[in-house]
Parts: structure tokens; C-alpha cells; sequence
């Protein structure tokens, strides 16, 4: 059984340099809340581990306006002007990651895989610096294992054994970045009795979960 | 009709019942208008839906359901959500039947440039490598020139997307078919002579006896 | 829109000797109907990739006990003493793998990923005649992906799509094996009409599914 | 008290309150009698529950709801489905606080063997291997010997099932801690002697300068 915290007792949690894996996926998606008590916290040096730059004003989006961001592992920052700025002029490293890639380093990371065996990058930029792995006379890169410091999700419907469920297209990156963080802290859209969600519609079982944020407007 | 919905209404054609297509935003995203519901097609957005509906009418979207673009769309009956692994899953896996994709520059290997120019433009690859590199079908639509240029090249400048050589080419001007000997001029757009493509493609081109006019859904 | 069809007819789609998954944790969550109508057609040679041999009389032991089978690929065989007896007379090769390698392998043949990178089974008799990949200080077996030409499934609801969603520890190996079958075909208990199923609710999406079996008593 | 239930009760005292806790099929599922509801412990079966409860009343037990022996059981409130991949994903990643399986043997080097007697039983390994390479405890819960010979061994010569050293050995007559030194008489059954548990082990012990008795939950 676990209490829900406000979002500006869980940001105290996290300290300046801390690695954020952080759901969404253009935003939706995103922990929005906890979003913004980060940004009031004023970190920096904090590394974004995430699918991509979100907008200005959206998402990590606002992390990354407010100067708290060193370094972001994404898969395209394409809509996020201020991002490509930030990167251009070197006050964020960028590393660029295909998105199929992504979700399975971040996998790999949480269920102690020791890479990810993919075709996808051969022959590109994607492939430099990388070892290459041959397996039944086909050739795949090797890429490694993601983890952070904390991973800052969002769900729609808690319990307070902390199960998850998600809601459509805002599902994402969250259930696989739950598995990947150190710390896992959930901002659900509803927090409902033990019990009530069925054991089937549970995506992220409870385990996973070490804080729960209280519902907005609480 | 202008060089999009020609485009669109081309690739359209190329689309079975019963598929399983992820179309690309921008340009690739307006092949579904064309596409008519009886074939009972299945349209995927990486971001995790398959089954992409119509966008909503204004006061009913809803912020958990929108497309690879962050625009609002609805669901069909039948549609599923998955998340990113099952989505990539399904497109690295050979599940996805076809994508659709904008493109920079495709050239006579039949290599495609989407991505990044270098020093300009680094939005990032987004799901671009994987469904290059993991769908049945690839189907680049793009214009033929920007500023001027080429966008059909002999050899990339840019850098390549997948080494996978795609599928299918439309533009404006022509349908073109990636072969191992090279690009093979299939159709010319309606009314466009074959001087006019040649004159606007930098590639070389292998062009068959008869090169008949598109048609277009 | 698919149709449903009878087991019988869906039993004549498979030949002597091709590769099966079939799904199922101790015949729970196995597609009974659908064994037994491969049972009554007499099949021979078959490969069985499945988590376990059951016990005689239920699951894949029905089609073990009745001669149909060359090759097993499982994590356990030890509750079904006809396996057991099968295995060392020659008559079944087995190949015993440890489950979580197991479905990862499934997984990656069904996602298209090049072999898994498992610290499970380092320094055991898994080891044997396997390569082992060292990614950042730490080494893994490199295990590889499986296929099969058919996956046999066992699901709670589907719908015409073909979506499907389980029930409870039904689920096991069953949504993994419907990725990585050339032509996959699911047992539901019961078929609902299109639409029926929530999205947020099917885990199995239709598109991976060729053929529905009819329900019971149909 | 029977052996097994002495080893249950001694195991029970390992498992703290809100703990994720895997017990294998045999004597480990016993422990669970032994654990007070109030600790919010929730226990895995690797078929795919977390949150495992007991058997239903007759003619009330679910085809689709049993622990990884095939066993009908219920689901507490707060349990959750998972499939084969979640789970052992679950095992594998650390995310499982304890496990607790049956042994074979278990040597000097804290290795466990249990899953093949080459030439008389190969049950194979299930999940075995990955519960003890992947789990943040894993605890031994065996008699002390088999068929008058001891279990817990110089050096195994059964098929190991993982090159990781446990945490824990319980046993109806000691509970042994494995460590780099080697195998540490950590406590005592109660009412058995030192010398009792020497002349029953053929791997050399490290004992201290006082063992206690086991308290038993």
C-alpha cells in the first residue's frame, strides 16, 4: 500500500545531475504535473532519457526552456526549436536514437537484458562506433542496456498497491520506461480502491511503483 | 489538383484489403483519404494505435488519442492501443504490411534519405529507421525537385535512413520502381512527357519500351 | 474481418513436420479443441515449441502421447512421464531452455531482433556450444530467435478483427507465440462482435491473427 | 512439527512486509502459511499472477487461474495478470525481492543444483534458472540430506542451475549462510546439536563462537 505525495515533495527526491527516463510522446502522455514541479525546483544538469524534445511549453519541452537539461537520449527533437538551438550551440549533448531502438534499450534495462540485437541503423550514422553481432549469417547492432536514476511516468488509473493502466495512445513509453528506473514515480489521472481494477487490465503491476502523485486538484 | 493530392491519390493505389499501413505525417498522412473504408484497412500510428480514425469533430478530441504527428484523431471500431514496444515490435517484427514515408532524397540503389541535413536541419529519425528497415513494404512519396534540385539522385549526400532498398517511389512527376539494376521509370504522372522527367531527375533512369500514365484512387 | 473456422479445418492447414508453438503454462491457457483435432488427424513429425509437456491426456501431452511429434523446444517436461520415456528411448529430441530465455527468444523472432543477451544459464549446461557476448564489463549468452510455421493460441475474447484479450495466468506464453507464427491461429472462448473489445483491453492486436477457431459447440 | 513445516516457519521470518516474493512449487509454497496478511506481501507465481492467493472453495476454482504447479488458487485485491515475458522480465531485471526454491544440492560456493539428475530425472529447468539468477534474495528451502546422503555438498556434482551464490539455506536442522569465506552455520533447529549438523554435511562449515536457535514464525 503505498500514499500518494504531492508533485513538489516527490521533485525534492530528485537532485540536480539526476537521470529522468520521462513518458510521452509529443507530449501526450507526459507527467505534466510533475513536470512543472521540477522546473519550479530550478535543477540542472539533469539527463533526459525520452522519446522526444516535446514543444516549447509541452512536456519535457519545459525542462529543457527552463536550462535544466545537460543531455537528452531521444529519437527526434524535430518540433522543438529551442531544443535544436540548445544542441546547435552546445549546451545540450544530443544523442539521437531510433525509436524502436529506444523502447528496447529501455526494456532491455529493466528486465536485465545485456543489449538489444537490432537491424535497424545498419549501414547508417546510427551504426558508428558500435559493434556489430552476426547471428545465423545475418548482421545486427548491439546496442546497449538503458537505466536512470528515476523514471517519471504517467497512467490513467492507479490503486494504491500502485497497478497502472493507460489510456490509448498516452500507453507509449510509459509501461516500459516503469520497468527501467531506479525510482519509478507515477502521476495517474485517477486513483481508485485497491481492488478495483481488474488483474487483466493491470499494465504496470504495482511493484514497480514506488510513488504515486495525489490526483491534480488535491 | 496539385502535386500532393496527385501523389496521394497515387499511392492509394498501391494499398490491398485488409492491410496493416503506417503512414508518415505531412504528405504520406493524406493517402488515407483515398483509401475506401470497404477494403477494411487498418491504419497504424507508431505512437501506439492501430486503427487511426478520422480527427473528432472540435469540442470531442481527446488528449490520449492523436497520431505520430500530435494531431487528434479518433479510433475505429476494432482499433487497439499498444505501446511502443508492441509498435515496434509489430514494424522491426515484418508485421506491418506497408509505410508510407516523405523523403529528402531516394537514389539509384534505391536508398532513401529522411532524417537530418547535416549543419541545417537534425530533427532526429523518429520511427523512420525501423519502418524503413522493418516493413513488408516501403513507399517513399515525395516531390520531385526542392529548390530546384533533384530529389531523385545517383547517389545520397544525405545521410541514408536504412540501407534497405524501398519499394516504391511517387512523385509528382513519375512512379519509379527500385530494382537491383536500378530505377526503373514505371508511370508518368497524367500528361507529363518522359523528356520532362529525365530533364528533372539527376539519377539515371531505366526506362522500359512503354511507360504508361498513372493511375490515380 | 476474418471468418471463424472449425478445428478440423483449421488442423488441415498443417502438415507432417512443420514447427508449432502452442501456447499454455501446464495445459492452462492451451488451445484444446484445436490439439485434439490435430490429434485426430494423425499428424507426424512435428516440433513443439511450448513452455512445458503437460501431463498426458491435456495440452501438447495428448499430442506427445499419440506419436505426432519429433522435436520438443520447453523449460519442463518433468510432469509427464510419457515425455520423459519418449526422450530417452530417442523418440522426442528435446531441447530444455530456461523459460525466461524461452519467451524472449519467441519474442525476438516474433519482433525481429537478432538473439537475446541473457545472463540466465552463464556457467550452467546452457552454456554449451553457445557464443557469449560481453557488453559493458558484464557477459551474456547470446541466445537465438525462434519461429514456428504455425503459432496455436488459446484467448478469452476476440472479436472478427481478430483482437484478442486473456484471462488471468491464461495469458503465459500465448500473446508471445502470436508474434512469431508464420500463420497464427487463436482458440478464443468466445467471439464478440467488432467493437466490443476496448482497445486499452486487447493485447493481442488482430492484425497478427490469420484464423479464428469457432466456439465450443458450434 | 514435521521437517517441511520447520523449514516453512523458519523461511517465513525472511520475508518483510511489502515484499514481492516468488515460492517455488513443493515445500517453498507452504511458507505462505506462515506469513501474516498485515505484512502486504504480494507473492508471484511465474505462470503469470502477482498476488497469488489460496485456493477457492470447491466447485469455485477458475481453469484460468493456477500457481506455476498447475494448482488452482485466487487473486488477493490488487492482484495483477501478467504474461510469461512481463514476468520472467520482472525475475530477471531484479525487480522480485525474494525467491524461494526447493534444492538438489547446494555447495560450498553457496551453488545450487535442482533442476537434473543426469540419467534418472530431467525435469528441466522451468524457471529455475532465471528465478536464481535474477532475483534480489534467493533462499534454499531443502531437507538436509536424501537417501542418507547429505545435500549440502563440497562441490556440487549435479548439473548446476546457476553460478550465483544464494543468500540462504534452510534446512530441518540449520539455516546456512553462503559466503565469499564459505558456508556459515548461521543458527541451529531447534534441539539440534553442532555435532548433529556436522556428521549430516559433507561440506566443511564455518561455525562461530555461538550459534543460536532458529526462531521460527
Amino acid at each position: 500500500m503505498k500514499g500518494a505525495m504531492t508533485p513538489q515533495a516527490a521533485a525534492e527526491l530528485i537532485p540536480d545531475g539526476a537521470s529522468l527516463m520521462i513518458g510521452g510522446f509529443m507530449a501526450v502522455g507526459s507527467p505534466e504535473r510533475m513536470i512543472d514541479a521540477l522546473v519550479a525546483r530550478r535543477l540542472r544538469d539533469l539527463t533526459l532519457i525520452c522519446n522526444d524534445a516535446a514543444m516549447p511549453g509541452k512536456g519535457v519541452g519545459k525542462l529543457i526552456s527552463a536550462g535544466a537539461v545537460r543531455r537528452v537520449i531521444a529519437s527526434h527533437i524535430g518540433l522543438n526549436p529551442e531544443m535544436q538551438a540548445k544542441m546547435i550551440s552546445g549546451e545540450i549533448d544530443c544523442e539521437l536514437v531510433p525509436q524502436g531502438t529506444l523502447v528496447e534499450r529501455i526494456r532491455a534495462g529493466g528486465m536485465g537484458l545485456g543489449g538489444v540485437l537490432t537491424p535497424t541503423g545498419l549501414g547508417t550514422e546510427v551504426e558508428e562506433g558500435k559493434r556489430i553481432i552476426e547471428v545465423e549469417g545475418k548482421r545486427f547492432l548491439l546496442e546497449t542496456p538503458l537505466k536512470a536514476d528515476f523514471s517519471l511516468i504517467s497512467a490513467w488509473q492507479a490503486d494504491y498497491v500502485g497497478n497502472l493502466s493507460y489510456l490509448l495512445t498516452a500507453h507509449n513509453f510509459n509501461p516500459v520506461m516503469a520497468l527501467a528506473g531506479k525510482t519509478v514515480i507515477a502521476e495517474p489521472e485517477s486513483i481508485v480502491p485497491v481492488g478495483v481494477i481488474p488483474p487483466d487490465a493491470v499494465k504496470t503491476p504495482g511493484v514497480l511503483v514506488h510513488h504515486l502523485l495525489v490526483r491534480a486538484g488535491r | 489538383m496539385d502535386a500532393k493530392e496527385l501523389i496521394a491519390r497515387r499511392v492509394a493505389r498501391e494499398i490491398r484489403a485488409g492491410m496493416l499501413v503506417n503512414l508518415g505525417i505531412g504528405l504520406p498522412s493524406l493517402v488515407a483519404n483515398y483509401v475506401p473504408q470497404s477494403l477494411g484497412v487498418f491504419f497504424q500510428a507508431e505512437n501506439g494505435v492501430i486503427g487511426l480514425g478520422a480527427r473528432p469533430p472540435e469540442g470531442m478530441e481527446n488528449l490520449g488519442l492523436t497520431d505520430a504527428g500530435g494531431g487528434f484523431v479518433s479510433a475505429v471500431p476494432g482499433a487497439a492501443s499498444i505501446d511502443s514496444a508492441m509498435s515496434f515490435g509489430l514494424i522491426r517484427g515484418g508485421h506491418l504490411d506497408m509505410t508510407v514515408l516523405g523523403g529528402l532524397q531516394v537514389d539509384e540503389a534505391g536508398r532513401l534519405a529522411n532524417w537530418k541535413v547535416p549543419g541545417k536541419m537534425v530533427p532526429g529519425m523518429g520511427g523512420a529507421m525501423d519502418l524503413v528497415t522493418g516493413a513488408a513494404r516501403v513507399v517513399v512519396a515525395m516531390q520531385h525537385s526542392a529548390r530546384g534540385e533533384s530529389k531523385v539522385v545517383k547517389s545520397c549526400d544525405l545521410p541514408l535512413t536504412s540501407l534497405r532498398r524501398v519499394d516504391l517511389v511517387v512523385t509528382e512527376l513519375a512512379a519509379l520502381k527500385p530494382t537491383e539494376e536500378g530505377l526503373v521509370l514505371l508511370e508518368r504522372a497524367p500528361g507529363v512527357s518522359l523528356k520532362e522527367i529525365r530533364d528533372a531527375t539527376e539519377a539515371d533512369l531505366l526506362i522500359p519500351g512503354e511507360v504508361p500514365e498513372m493511375e490515380l484512387a
